[in-house]
Protein backbone atom coordinates (compact mmCIF):
# COMPACT_ATOMS: atom_id res chain seq x y z
CA UNK A 1 0.00 0.00 0.00
CA UNK A 2 1.56 3.22 -0.85
CA UNK A 3 -0.19 6.33 0.44
CA UNK A 4 0.14 10.04 -1.52
CA UNK A 5 -0.68 13.42 0.40
CA UNK A 6 -1.99 16.52 -1.04
CA UNK A 7 -2.96 19.64 0.70
CA UNK A 8 -4.91 22.09 -0.79
CA UNK A 9 -6.16 25.05 1.41
CA UNK A 10 -7.59 22.89 4.68
CA UNK A 11 -7.76 19.56 2.50
CA UNK A 12 -5.92 16.65 2.71
CA UNK A 13 -6.55 14.17 -0.32
CA UNK A 14 -5.10 11.27 0.76
CA UNK A 15 -4.32 8.63 -2.51
CA UNK A 16 -4.11 5.33 -1.71
CA UNK A 17 -2.81 2.52 -3.98
CA UNK A 18 -2.33 -0.98 -3.50
CA UNK A 19 -4.27 -3.33 -1.42
CA UNK A 20 -6.18 -2.18 1.95
CA UNK A 21 -6.67 -4.92 4.29
CA UNK A 22 -6.52 -5.54 8.25
CA UNK A 23 -2.48 -5.38 7.41
CA UNK A 24 -1.78 -2.55 5.67
CA UNK A 25 -4.33 -0.62 7.14
CA UNK A 26 -2.34 -0.93 10.50
CA UNK A 27 0.57 0.41 8.40
CA UNK A 28 -1.17 3.55 7.00
CA UNK A 29 -3.52 4.86 9.94
CA UNK A 30 -0.86 6.27 11.98
CA UNK A 31 0.65 8.25 8.87
CA UNK A 32 -2.57 9.47 8.21
CA UNK A 33 -3.32 10.79 11.75
CA UNK A 34 0.31 12.36 11.79
CA UNK A 35 -0.37 14.61 8.55
CA UNK A 36 -4.15 15.20 9.81
CA UNK A 37 -2.22 17.02 13.06
CA UNK A 38 0.99 18.37 11.49
CA UNK A 39 -0.81 20.40 8.95
CA UNK A 40 -4.20 21.28 10.74
CA UNK A 41 -6.60 19.54 8.40
CA UNK A 42 -10.25 20.00 7.92
CA UNK A 43 -11.53 17.71 5.26
CA UNK A 44 -10.30 14.32 3.96
CA UNK A 45 -10.65 13.16 0.64
CA UNK A 46 -9.41 9.98 -0.46
CA UNK A 47 -8.79 9.36 -3.43
CA UNK A 48 -9.28 5.65 -4.49
CA UNK A 49 -8.48 5.21 -8.43
CA UNK A 50 -5.62 3.30 -7.13
CA UNK A 51 -6.76 1.06 -5.03
CA UNK A 52 -6.94 -2.38 -6.09
CA UNK A 53 -8.10 -4.27 -3.67
CA UNK A 54 -10.05 -3.07 -0.35
CA UNK A 55 -11.90 -5.32 2.73
CA UNK A 56 -13.59 -4.53 5.50
CA UNK A 57 -10.98 -3.29 7.57
CA UNK A 58 -10.88 -0.28 4.92
CA UNK A 59 -14.75 0.85 6.39
CA UNK A 60 -12.68 0.55 10.05
CA UNK A 61 -10.43 3.01 8.78
CA UNK A 62 -12.59 5.62 6.72
CA UNK A 63 -14.98 5.85 9.98
CA UNK A 64 -11.63 6.07 12.27
CA UNK A 65 -10.54 9.55 10.23
CA UNK A 66 -13.98 10.62 9.83
CA UNK A 67 -14.61 10.35 13.32
CA UNK A 68 -11.52 12.58 13.79
CA UNK A 69 -11.97 15.37 11.58
CA UNK A 70 -15.87 15.36 12.61
CA UNK A 71 -15.02 16.71 15.93
CA UNK A 72 -13.54 19.57 13.89
CA UNK A 73 -16.25 20.11 12.03
CA UNK A 74 -14.48 18.42 9.09
CA UNK A 75 -16.06 16.51 6.34
CA UNK A 76 -14.89 13.15 4.84
CA UNK A 77 -15.21 12.65 0.93
CA UNK A 78 -14.39 9.59 -1.42
CA UNK A 79 -13.55 10.25 -5.41
CA UNK A 80 -12.96 7.74 -8.28
CA UNK A 81 -14.40 4.94 -6.04
CA UNK A 82 -14.77 1.53 -8.40
CA UNK A 83 -17.91 -0.59 -8.18
CA UNK A 84 -16.43 -3.41 -5.81
CA UNK A 85 -15.46 -0.70 -3.80
CA UNK A 86 -18.51 1.23 -4.01
CA UNK A 87 -20.72 -1.95 -2.73
CA UNK A 88 -18.74 -2.26 0.18
CA UNK A 89 -19.38 1.05 1.20
CA UNK A 90 -22.93 1.14 0.30
CA UNK A 91 -23.22 -2.32 2.27
CA UNK A 92 -22.24 -1.09 5.46
CA UNK A 93 -23.90 2.85 5.59
CA UNK A 94 -20.46 4.76 4.89
CA UNK A 95 -22.30 6.92 2.09
CA UNK A 96 -24.37 8.39 4.95
CA UNK A 97 -20.96 10.12 6.42
CA UNK A 98 -18.85 10.09 3.43
CA UNK A 99 -19.55 12.30 0.49
CA UNK A 100 -18.95 11.18 -3.14
CA UNK A 101 -17.50 13.25 -5.68
CA UNK A 102 -16.39 12.78 -9.21
CA UNK A 103 -13.14 14.25 -9.33
CA UNK A 104 -10.60 16.31 -7.00
CA UNK A 105 -11.79 19.81 -8.41
CA UNK A 106 -15.37 19.21 -7.58
CA UNK A 107 -14.92 17.75 -3.63
CA UNK A 108 -12.55 20.22 -3.42
CA UNK A 109 -15.12 23.19 -4.20
CA UNK A 110 -17.82 21.76 -2.55
CA UNK A 111 -16.16 20.67 1.11
CA UNK B 1 -19.33 -36.64 -7.86
CA UNK B 2 -15.63 -36.64 -6.97
CA UNK B 3 -13.47 -34.03 -5.43
CA UNK B 4 -11.29 -32.67 -8.76
CA UNK B 5 -9.03 -30.77 -6.96
CA UNK B 6 -7.62 -30.61 -2.99
CA UNK B 7 -5.28 -28.25 -1.25
CA UNK B 8 -4.70 -27.59 2.52
CA UNK B 9 -2.53 -24.48 3.57
CA UNK B 10 -1.27 -23.70 6.55
CA UNK B 11 0.42 -20.52 7.70
CA UNK B 12 1.23 -18.44 11.06
CA UNK B 13 -1.68 -15.92 12.07
CA UNK B 14 1.20 -12.74 11.03
CA UNK B 15 -0.63 -10.09 9.54
CA UNK B 16 1.31 -9.75 6.49
CA UNK B 17 -0.12 -13.41 5.75
CA UNK B 18 -3.40 -11.99 4.76
CA UNK B 19 -2.30 -10.58 1.19
CA UNK B 20 -0.21 -14.21 0.98
CA UNK B 21 -3.49 -16.05 1.66
CA UNK B 22 -5.72 -14.18 -0.87
CA UNK B 23 -3.23 -14.97 -3.60
CA UNK B 24 -3.36 -18.64 -2.78
CA UNK B 25 -6.70 -19.09 -3.17
CA UNK B 26 -7.10 -16.78 -6.04
CA UNK B 27 -4.61 -18.84 -7.59
CA UNK B 28 -6.26 -22.04 -6.48
CA UNK B 29 -9.37 -20.74 -8.14
CA UNK B 30 -8.47 -19.90 -10.39
CA UNK B 31 -8.16 -22.67 -12.70
CA UNK B 32 -11.93 -22.85 -12.73
CA UNK B 33 -11.49 -19.99 -15.17
CA UNK B 34 -13.32 -17.61 -12.94
CA UNK B 35 -14.37 -14.33 -14.17
CA UNK B 36 -12.07 -11.18 -12.22
CA UNK B 37 -15.43 -10.30 -10.19
CA UNK B 38 -15.93 -13.91 -9.07
CA UNK B 39 -12.19 -13.82 -7.95
CA UNK B 40 -12.29 -10.40 -6.50
CA UNK B 41 -15.70 -12.13 -4.50
CA UNK B 42 -13.29 -15.19 -3.21
CA UNK B 43 -10.24 -12.75 -2.15
CA UNK B 44 -12.42 -10.57 -0.22
CA UNK B 45 -14.38 -13.22 1.45
CA UNK B 46 -11.11 -15.22 2.13
CA UNK B 47 -9.07 -11.63 3.64
CA UNK B 48 -12.59 -11.39 5.79
CA UNK B 49 -12.13 -15.17 7.70
CA UNK B 50 -8.53 -14.92 7.78
CA UNK B 51 -8.13 -11.52 9.19
CA UNK B 52 -10.24 -12.60 12.03
CA UNK B 53 -8.39 -15.97 12.62
CA UNK B 54 -5.58 -13.39 13.32
CA UNK B 55 -7.24 -10.75 15.25
CA UNK B 56 -10.02 -12.75 16.98
CA UNK B 57 -8.73 -15.94 16.99
CA UNK B 58 -5.97 -15.59 18.09
CA UNK B 59 -5.49 -12.00 19.45
CA UNK B 60 -1.74 -11.60 20.47
CA UNK B 61 -0.40 -14.90 20.04
CA UNK B 62 0.92 -16.44 17.05
CA UNK B 63 -1.15 -20.00 15.74
CA UNK B 64 -1.65 -21.63 12.80
CA UNK B 65 -4.73 -20.41 10.37
CA UNK B 66 -4.99 -22.95 8.11
CA UNK B 67 -7.26 -23.36 4.65
CA UNK B 68 -8.86 -26.12 2.52
CA UNK B 69 -9.96 -25.56 -0.41
CA UNK B 70 -11.55 -28.71 -2.88
CA UNK B 71 -13.06 -28.10 -6.10
CA UNK B 72 -16.40 -29.86 -7.61
CA UNK B 73 -17.43 -29.26 -10.91
CA UNK B 74 -17.70 -25.68 -10.92
CA UNK B 75 -18.20 -24.56 -7.53
CA UNK B 76 -15.06 -24.08 -4.75
CA UNK B 77 -15.14 -24.73 -1.06
CA UNK B 78 -12.98 -23.16 1.37
CA UNK B 79 -12.71 -23.33 4.68
CA UNK B 80 -10.69 -21.30 7.24
CA UNK B 81 -9.67 -22.93 10.56
CA UNK B 82 -7.85 -21.73 13.56
CA UNK B 83 -7.43 -23.27 17.43
CA UNK B 84 -7.95 -19.88 18.64
CA UNK B 85 -10.30 -18.47 21.69
CA UNK B 86 -13.60 -19.32 19.64
CA UNK B 87 -16.37 -16.95 19.20
CA UNK B 88 -18.77 -16.42 22.36
CA UNK B 89 -21.86 -15.66 20.40
CA UNK B 90 -22.24 -16.90 16.75
CA UNK B 91 -25.41 -15.31 15.92
CA UNK B 92 -24.88 -12.08 17.74
CA UNK B 93 -21.12 -12.00 15.89
CA UNK B 94 -22.85 -12.59 12.16
CA UNK B 95 -24.70 -9.59 12.86
CA UNK B 96 -23.92 -6.70 10.68
CA UNK B 97 -21.74 -3.51 12.50
CA UNK B 98 -21.29 -6.13 15.71
CA UNK B 99 -17.53 -6.34 16.96
CA UNK B 100 -15.84 -7.11 20.18
CA UNK B 101 -12.88 -4.81 19.05
CA UNK B 102 -13.97 -1.29 18.15
CA UNK B 103 -10.75 0.12 19.75
CA UNK B 104 -8.75 -1.36 16.85
CA UNK B 105 -11.06 0.40 14.11
CA UNK B 106 -13.12 -3.52 13.36
CA UNK B 107 -16.38 -2.22 11.40
CA UNK B 108 -18.55 -5.39 12.49
CA UNK B 109 -18.57 -5.85 8.63
CA UNK B 110 -17.02 -8.95 8.14
CA UNK B 111 -19.05 -11.60 8.23
CA UNK B 112 -21.18 -9.07 6.04
CA UNK B 113 -19.05 -9.13 3.39
CA UNK B 114 -18.99 -13.14 3.62
CA UNK B 115 -22.34 -13.56 3.15
CA UNK B 116 -22.57 -11.03 0.24
CA UNK B 117 -19.48 -12.47 -1.72
CA UNK B 118 -19.96 -15.76 -1.04
CA UNK B 119 -23.03 -18.34 -1.87
CA UNK B 120 -22.98 -19.79 1.60
CA UNK B 121 -21.67 -19.47 4.71
CA UNK B 122 -21.48 -21.66 8.02
CA UNK B 123 -19.71 -21.07 11.02
CA UNK B 124 -18.83 -23.26 13.89
CA UNK B 125 -17.20 -22.44 16.75
CA UNK B 126 -16.24 -23.57 20.12
CA UNK B 127 -14.85 -21.42 23.38
CA UNK B 128 -11.35 -22.02 23.64
CA UNK B 129 -11.43 -24.53 21.17
CA UNK B 130 -11.40 -22.51 18.06
CA UNK B 131 -13.45 -21.34 14.86
CA UNK B 132 -13.99 -23.29 11.64
CA UNK B 133 -15.72 -20.79 8.61
CA UNK B 134 -16.86 -23.27 5.57
CA UNK B 135 -17.56 -21.02 2.39
CA UNK B 136 -18.68 -22.05 -1.33
CA UNK B 137 -18.77 -20.48 -3.95
CA UNK B 138 -20.36 -21.11 -7.20
CA UNK B 139 -18.62 -19.92 -10.72
CA UNK B 140 -21.10 -19.44 -13.62
CA UNK B 141 -19.67 -21.47 -16.05
CA UNK B 142 -18.97 -19.60 -19.43
CA UNK C 1 17.88 -16.63 15.24
CA UNK C 2 14.02 -17.61 15.47
CA UNK C 3 12.15 -18.11 12.25
CA UNK C 4 9.85 -15.00 10.84
CA UNK C 5 6.99 -16.89 8.91
CA UNK C 6 6.22 -20.34 8.15
CA UNK C 7 3.80 -21.82 5.81
CA UNK C 8 2.70 -25.50 4.80
CA UNK C 9 0.93 -26.48 1.96
CA UNK C 10 -0.69 -29.73 0.47
CA UNK C 11 -1.95 -30.31 -2.62
CA UNK C 12 -3.35 -33.74 -4.86
CA UNK C 13 -0.34 -34.60 -7.26
CA UNK C 14 -2.31 -33.56 -10.11
CA UNK C 15 0.16 -31.87 -13.07
CA UNK C 16 -2.24 -28.74 -13.11
CA UNK C 17 -1.05 -28.08 -9.64
CA UNK C 18 2.70 -27.32 -11.11
CA UNK C 19 1.86 -24.00 -11.56
CA UNK C 20 -0.33 -23.89 -8.30
CA UNK C 21 3.15 -24.37 -6.53
CA UNK C 22 5.42 -21.96 -8.04
CA UNK C 23 3.09 -19.43 -7.43
CA UNK C 24 2.15 -20.01 -3.45
CA UNK C 25 6.37 -19.96 -2.87
CA UNK C 26 6.92 -17.08 -4.53
CA UNK C 27 3.91 -15.60 -3.23
CA UNK C 28 5.40 -16.13 0.02
CA UNK C 29 9.26 -15.38 -0.96
CA UNK C 30 8.34 -12.31 -2.02
CA UNK C 31 8.19 -11.01 1.57
CA UNK C 32 12.00 -11.46 1.41
CA UNK C 33 11.93 -8.65 -1.41
CA UNK C 34 13.87 -10.87 -3.60
CA UNK C 35 14.60 -9.62 -7.30
CA UNK C 36 12.74 -10.48 -10.66
CA UNK C 37 15.58 -12.94 -11.17
CA UNK C 38 15.69 -14.33 -7.16
CA UNK C 39 12.14 -15.42 -7.67
CA UNK C 40 12.61 -17.10 -11.00
CA UNK C 41 15.00 -19.24 -9.58
CA UNK C 42 12.77 -19.86 -6.81
CA UNK C 43 10.24 -20.81 -9.07
CA UNK C 44 12.25 -22.84 -11.57
CA UNK C 45 13.62 -24.98 -8.47
CA UNK C 46 10.33 -25.61 -7.37
CA UNK C 47 8.67 -26.68 -10.46
CA UNK C 48 11.53 -29.00 -10.50
CA UNK C 49 11.03 -30.87 -7.50
CA UNK C 50 7.12 -30.12 -7.75
CA UNK C 51 7.24 -32.22 -10.99
CA UNK C 52 9.21 -34.98 -10.12
CA UNK C 53 6.96 -35.45 -6.48
CA UNK C 54 3.99 -36.14 -9.09
CA UNK C 55 5.76 -38.07 -12.20
CA UNK C 56 8.41 -40.01 -10.46
CA UNK C 57 7.00 -40.23 -6.45
CA UNK C 58 3.68 -41.23 -7.32
CA UNK C 59 3.65 -41.99 -10.76
CA UNK C 60 0.16 -42.56 -12.35
CA UNK C 61 -1.50 -42.44 -8.68
CA UNK C 62 -2.63 -39.75 -6.67
CA UNK C 63 -1.05 -38.90 -3.81
CA UNK C 64 -0.27 -35.84 -1.61
CA UNK C 65 2.76 -33.58 -2.43
CA UNK C 66 3.83 -30.79 0.25
CA UNK C 67 5.62 -27.93 0.37
CA UNK C 68 7.30 -26.11 3.76
CA UNK C 69 8.81 -23.32 3.63
CA UNK C 70 10.24 -21.00 6.25
CA UNK C 71 11.88 -17.65 6.39
CA UNK C 72 14.67 -16.79 8.62
CA UNK C 73 16.49 -13.51 7.75
CA UNK C 74 16.87 -12.99 4.19
CA UNK C 75 16.71 -16.82 3.59
CA UNK C 76 14.12 -19.02 2.50
CA UNK C 77 14.19 -22.65 2.98
CA UNK C 78 11.73 -24.98 1.11
CA UNK C 79 10.96 -28.53 1.67
CA UNK C 80 9.44 -30.57 -1.03
CA UNK C 81 8.02 -33.33 0.09
CA UNK C 82 6.32 -36.96 -1.34
CA UNK C 83 5.08 -40.16 0.17
CA UNK C 84 5.82 -41.93 -2.93
CA UNK C 85 7.79 -44.86 -4.19
CA UNK C 86 11.23 -43.56 -3.35
CA UNK C 87 14.01 -42.95 -5.04
CA UNK C 88 16.71 -45.94 -6.03
CA UNK C 89 19.64 -44.52 -6.13
CA UNK C 90 20.26 -41.13 -4.94
CA UNK C 91 23.60 -40.19 -6.19
CA UNK C 92 23.12 -41.36 -9.68
CA UNK C 93 19.86 -39.81 -9.92
CA UNK C 94 21.45 -35.84 -9.08
CA UNK C 95 23.72 -36.58 -11.90
CA UNK C 96 22.62 -34.36 -15.11
CA UNK C 97 20.98 -36.35 -17.55
CA UNK C 98 20.42 -39.50 -15.72
CA UNK C 99 16.63 -40.14 -16.19
CA UNK C 100 14.37 -42.87 -15.07
CA UNK C 101 11.51 -41.94 -17.73
CA UNK C 102 12.79 -41.35 -21.39
CA UNK C 103 9.77 -42.19 -22.67
CA UNK C 104 8.13 -39.53 -21.15
CA UNK C 105 10.54 -37.07 -22.56
CA UNK C 106 12.26 -36.36 -18.97
CA UNK C 107 15.56 -35.06 -19.71
CA UNK C 108 17.47 -35.40 -16.37
CA UNK C 109 18.55 -32.41 -15.96
CA UNK C 110 15.58 -31.48 -13.27
CA UNK C 111 18.51 -31.97 -9.98
CA UNK C 112 20.84 -30.16 -12.20
CA UNK C 113 18.40 -27.05 -12.24
CA UNK C 114 17.51 -27.24 -8.72
CA UNK C 115 21.39 -27.22 -7.56
CA UNK C 116 22.22 -24.10 -10.14
CA UNK C 117 19.59 -22.19 -9.04
CA UNK C 118 19.16 -22.46 -4.87
CA UNK C 119 22.00 -22.45 -2.83
CA UNK C 120 21.62 -25.43 -1.07
CA UNK C 121 19.74 -28.43 -2.08
CA UNK C 122 19.67 -31.62 0.05
CA UNK C 123 18.07 -35.11 -0.90
CA UNK C 124 16.59 -37.52 1.39
CA UNK C 125 14.45 -40.49 0.42
CA UNK C 126 13.64 -44.08 1.49
CA UNK C 127 12.67 -46.76 -1.14
CA UNK C 128 8.66 -47.41 -0.86
CA UNK C 129 8.21 -44.39 1.72
CA UNK C 130 8.87 -40.83 -0.12
CA UNK C 131 11.39 -38.21 -0.89
CA UNK C 132 12.07 -34.89 0.71
CA UNK C 133 14.25 -32.07 -1.15
CA UNK C 134 15.18 -29.70 1.31
CA UNK C 135 16.60 -26.46 -1.13
CA UNK C 136 18.01 -22.97 0.72
CA UNK C 137 17.78 -19.64 -1.28
CA UNK C 138 19.73 -16.78 -0.01
CA UNK C 139 18.68 -13.75 -1.41
CA UNK C 140 21.00 -10.43 -1.68
CA UNK C 141 19.53 -7.77 0.85
CA UNK C 142 19.09 -4.61 -1.37
CA UNK D 1 0.62 -21.66 -22.89
CA UNK D 2 -0.62 -21.05 -26.18
CA UNK D 3 0.82 -22.05 -29.22
CA UNK D 4 1.02 -20.83 -32.70
CA UNK D 5 2.03 -21.81 -36.17
CA UNK D 6 3.51 -20.48 -39.11
CA UNK D 7 4.46 -22.69 -42.26
CA UNK D 8 7.18 -20.74 -44.10
CA UNK D 9 8.55 -22.93 -46.70
CA UNK D 10 9.33 -26.50 -44.95
CA UNK D 11 9.88 -24.61 -42.07
CA UNK D 12 7.57 -24.85 -38.65
CA UNK D 13 7.81 -21.53 -37.08
CA UNK D 14 6.05 -22.60 -33.54
CA UNK D 15 5.60 -19.70 -31.06
CA UNK D 16 5.22 -20.60 -27.26
CA UNK D 17 3.11 -18.17 -25.28
CA UNK D 18 2.70 -18.74 -21.76
CA UNK D 19 4.72 -20.86 -19.19
CA UNK D 20 5.77 -24.06 -20.11
CA UNK D 21 6.67 -26.82 -17.45
CA UNK D 22 5.69 -30.76 -17.61
CA UNK D 23 1.89 -29.87 -17.12
CA UNK D 24 1.61 -27.76 -20.55
CA UNK D 25 4.30 -29.78 -22.02
CA UNK D 26 2.16 -32.84 -21.96
CA UNK D 27 -0.80 -30.58 -23.75
CA UNK D 28 1.42 -29.07 -26.66
CA UNK D 29 3.38 -31.99 -27.74
CA UNK D 30 1.14 -33.83 -29.79
CA UNK D 31 -0.67 -31.05 -31.32
CA UNK D 32 2.99 -29.50 -32.16
CA UNK D 33 3.39 -33.43 -33.59
CA UNK D 34 0.19 -33.56 -35.79
CA UNK D 35 1.20 -30.33 -37.13
CA UNK D 36 4.51 -31.72 -37.99
CA UNK D 37 2.98 -34.56 -39.97
CA UNK D 38 0.25 -32.87 -41.75
CA UNK D 39 2.66 -30.16 -43.27
CA UNK D 40 5.15 -32.39 -43.71
CA UNK D 41 7.65 -30.09 -42.17
CA UNK D 42 11.28 -30.21 -42.20
CA UNK D 43 12.43 -28.08 -39.90
CA UNK D 44 11.44 -26.26 -36.88
CA UNK D 45 11.81 -22.68 -35.25
CA UNK D 46 10.90 -22.31 -31.59
CA UNK D 47 9.76 -18.40 -31.34
CA UNK D 48 10.57 -18.09 -27.45
CA UNK D 49 9.65 -14.36 -27.08
CA UNK D 50 6.00 -15.18 -24.94
CA UNK D 51 8.29 -17.56 -22.96
CA UNK D 52 7.81 -16.52 -19.90
CA UNK D 53 8.89 -19.35 -17.62
CA UNK D 54 10.73 -22.78 -18.64
CA UNK D 55 12.25 -25.27 -16.43
CA UNK D 56 13.21 -28.65 -17.80
CA UNK D 57 10.33 -30.38 -18.97
CA UNK D 58 11.22 -27.59 -21.97
CA UNK D 59 14.34 -29.23 -22.68
CA UNK D 60 12.75 -32.75 -23.25
CA UNK D 61 10.33 -31.04 -25.64
CA UNK D 62 12.85 -29.51 -27.61
CA UNK D 63 14.96 -32.87 -28.04
CA UNK D 64 11.74 -34.72 -28.60
CA UNK D 65 11.14 -32.43 -31.57
CA UNK D 66 14.58 -32.84 -32.47
CA UNK D 67 14.85 -36.62 -32.82
CA UNK D 68 11.46 -36.82 -34.81
CA UNK D 69 12.60 -34.21 -37.69
CA UNK D 70 16.40 -35.00 -37.44
CA UNK D 71 15.50 -38.19 -38.79
CA UNK D 72 14.26 -36.67 -42.29
CA UNK D 73 17.49 -34.66 -42.15
CA UNK D 74 15.87 -31.24 -40.94
CA UNK D 75 16.92 -29.29 -37.80
CA UNK D 76 15.23 -27.55 -34.93
CA UNK D 77 16.42 -23.17 -34.35
CA UNK D 78 15.16 -21.05 -31.82
CA UNK D 79 14.43 -17.69 -32.18
CA UNK D 80 13.89 -15.04 -29.19
CA UNK D 81 15.22 -16.48 -26.47
CA UNK D 82 15.68 -14.50 -23.01
CA UNK D 83 18.86 -14.60 -20.48
CA UNK D 84 17.03 -17.07 -18.09
CA UNK D 85 16.03 -19.87 -20.66
CA UNK D 86 19.52 -19.56 -22.52
CA UNK D 87 20.86 -19.95 -19.44
CA UNK D 88 18.62 -23.00 -19.02
CA UNK D 89 19.64 -24.60 -22.56
CA UNK D 90 23.34 -23.98 -22.25
CA UNK D 91 23.27 -26.16 -19.30
CA UNK D 92 21.37 -28.87 -20.91
CA UNK D 93 23.98 -28.71 -23.91
CA UNK D 94 21.12 -28.16 -26.27
CA UNK D 95 23.24 -25.72 -28.24
CA UNK D 96 25.18 -29.00 -29.40
CA UNK D 97 21.87 -29.66 -31.28
CA UNK D 98 19.87 -26.20 -31.72
CA UNK D 99 20.74 -23.62 -33.87
CA UNK D 100 20.46 -20.33 -32.68
CA UNK D 101 19.14 -17.18 -34.50
CA UNK D 102 18.75 -13.17 -33.89
CA UNK D 103 15.31 -13.88 -35.47
CA UNK D 104 12.64 -15.34 -37.97
CA UNK D 105 13.76 -14.38 -41.02
CA UNK D 106 17.24 -14.90 -40.33
CA UNK D 107 16.36 -18.89 -39.42
CA UNK D 108 14.41 -19.57 -42.53
CA UNK D 109 17.35 -18.20 -44.66
CA UNK D 110 19.90 -19.90 -42.77
CA UNK D 111 18.05 -23.46 -42.24
N1 LIG E 1 -12.10 -16.54 14.13
C1 LIG E 1 -12.72 -15.88 15.15
N2 LIG E 1 -12.38 -16.17 16.44
C2 LIG E 1 -12.98 -15.50 17.47
N3 LIG E 1 -13.92 -14.56 17.30
C3 LIG E 1 -14.30 -14.23 16.04
C4 LIG E 1 -13.71 -14.88 14.92
N4 LIG E 1 -14.28 -14.36 13.80
C5 LIG E 1 -15.16 -13.45 14.22
N5 LIG E 1 -15.19 -13.36 15.57
C6 LIG E 1 -16.06 -12.48 16.39
O1 LIG E 1 -17.13 -12.02 15.57
C7 LIG E 1 -17.16 -10.60 15.57
C8 LIG E 1 -17.69 -10.08 14.24
O2 LIG E 1 -16.81 -10.40 13.18
P1 LIG E 1 -16.80 -9.54 11.85
O3 LIG E 1 -18.19 -9.47 11.33
O4 LIG E 1 -15.78 -10.11 10.94
O5 LIG E 1 -16.39 -8.09 12.30
P2 LIG E 1 -15.00 -7.46 12.81
O6 LIG E 1 -13.86 -8.35 12.37
O7 LIG E 1 -14.95 -6.15 12.13
O8 LIG E 1 -15.10 -7.35 14.29
C9 LIG E 1 -15.75 -10.18 15.88
O9 LIG E 1 -15.69 -8.89 16.41
C10 LIG E 1 -15.34 -11.25 16.91
O10 LIG E 1 -15.84 -10.96 18.18
N1 LIG F 1 10.36 -37.45 -5.93
C1 LIG F 1 10.93 -38.48 -6.56
N2 LIG F 1 10.51 -39.75 -6.35
C2 LIG F 1 11.08 -40.80 -6.99
N3 LIG F 1 12.09 -40.66 -7.87
C3 LIG F 1 12.57 -39.44 -8.12
C4 LIG F 1 12.02 -38.28 -7.49
N4 LIG F 1 12.70 -37.19 -7.92
C5 LIG F 1 13.63 -37.65 -8.78
N5 LIG F 1 13.56 -38.99 -8.91
C6 LIG F 1 14.43 -39.84 -9.76
O1 LIG F 1 15.58 -39.08 -10.11
C7 LIG F 1 15.71 -39.03 -11.53
C8 LIG F 1 16.35 -37.72 -11.95
O2 LIG F 1 15.52 -36.63 -11.66
P1 LIG F 1 15.67 -35.27 -12.46
O3 LIG F 1 17.10 -34.85 -12.45
O4 LIG F 1 14.68 -34.31 -11.94
O5 LIG F 1 15.33 -35.64 -13.97
P2 LIG F 1 13.95 -36.03 -14.71
O6 LIG F 1 12.78 -35.56 -13.88
O7 LIG F 1 14.05 -35.31 -15.99
O8 LIG F 1 13.97 -37.52 -14.85
C9 LIG F 1 14.32 -39.24 -12.06
O9 LIG F 1 14.31 -39.72 -13.39
C10 LIG F 1 13.77 -40.26 -11.05
O10 LIG F 1 14.20 -41.55 -11.36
Amino acid sequence: MRLSFENINKNLVIKLDGELDHHTAEEIRDEIDREIDHYSVKNIIFDLSGMNFMDSSGIGVVIGRYKKVSKMGGEVAVININSRVERIFKMSGLFNIVKRFENKNQAVDSL
Amino acid sequence: MSIQNHMRLEFLSKSQNEAFARVVVASFASQLDPTIEELADVKTAVSEAVTNAIIHGYEDKIGNVIIECSIQENEIEIMIIDHGRGIDDVEEARQPLFTSKPDLERSGMGFTVMETFMDEVEVQSLKGVGTKIRMVKRFESR
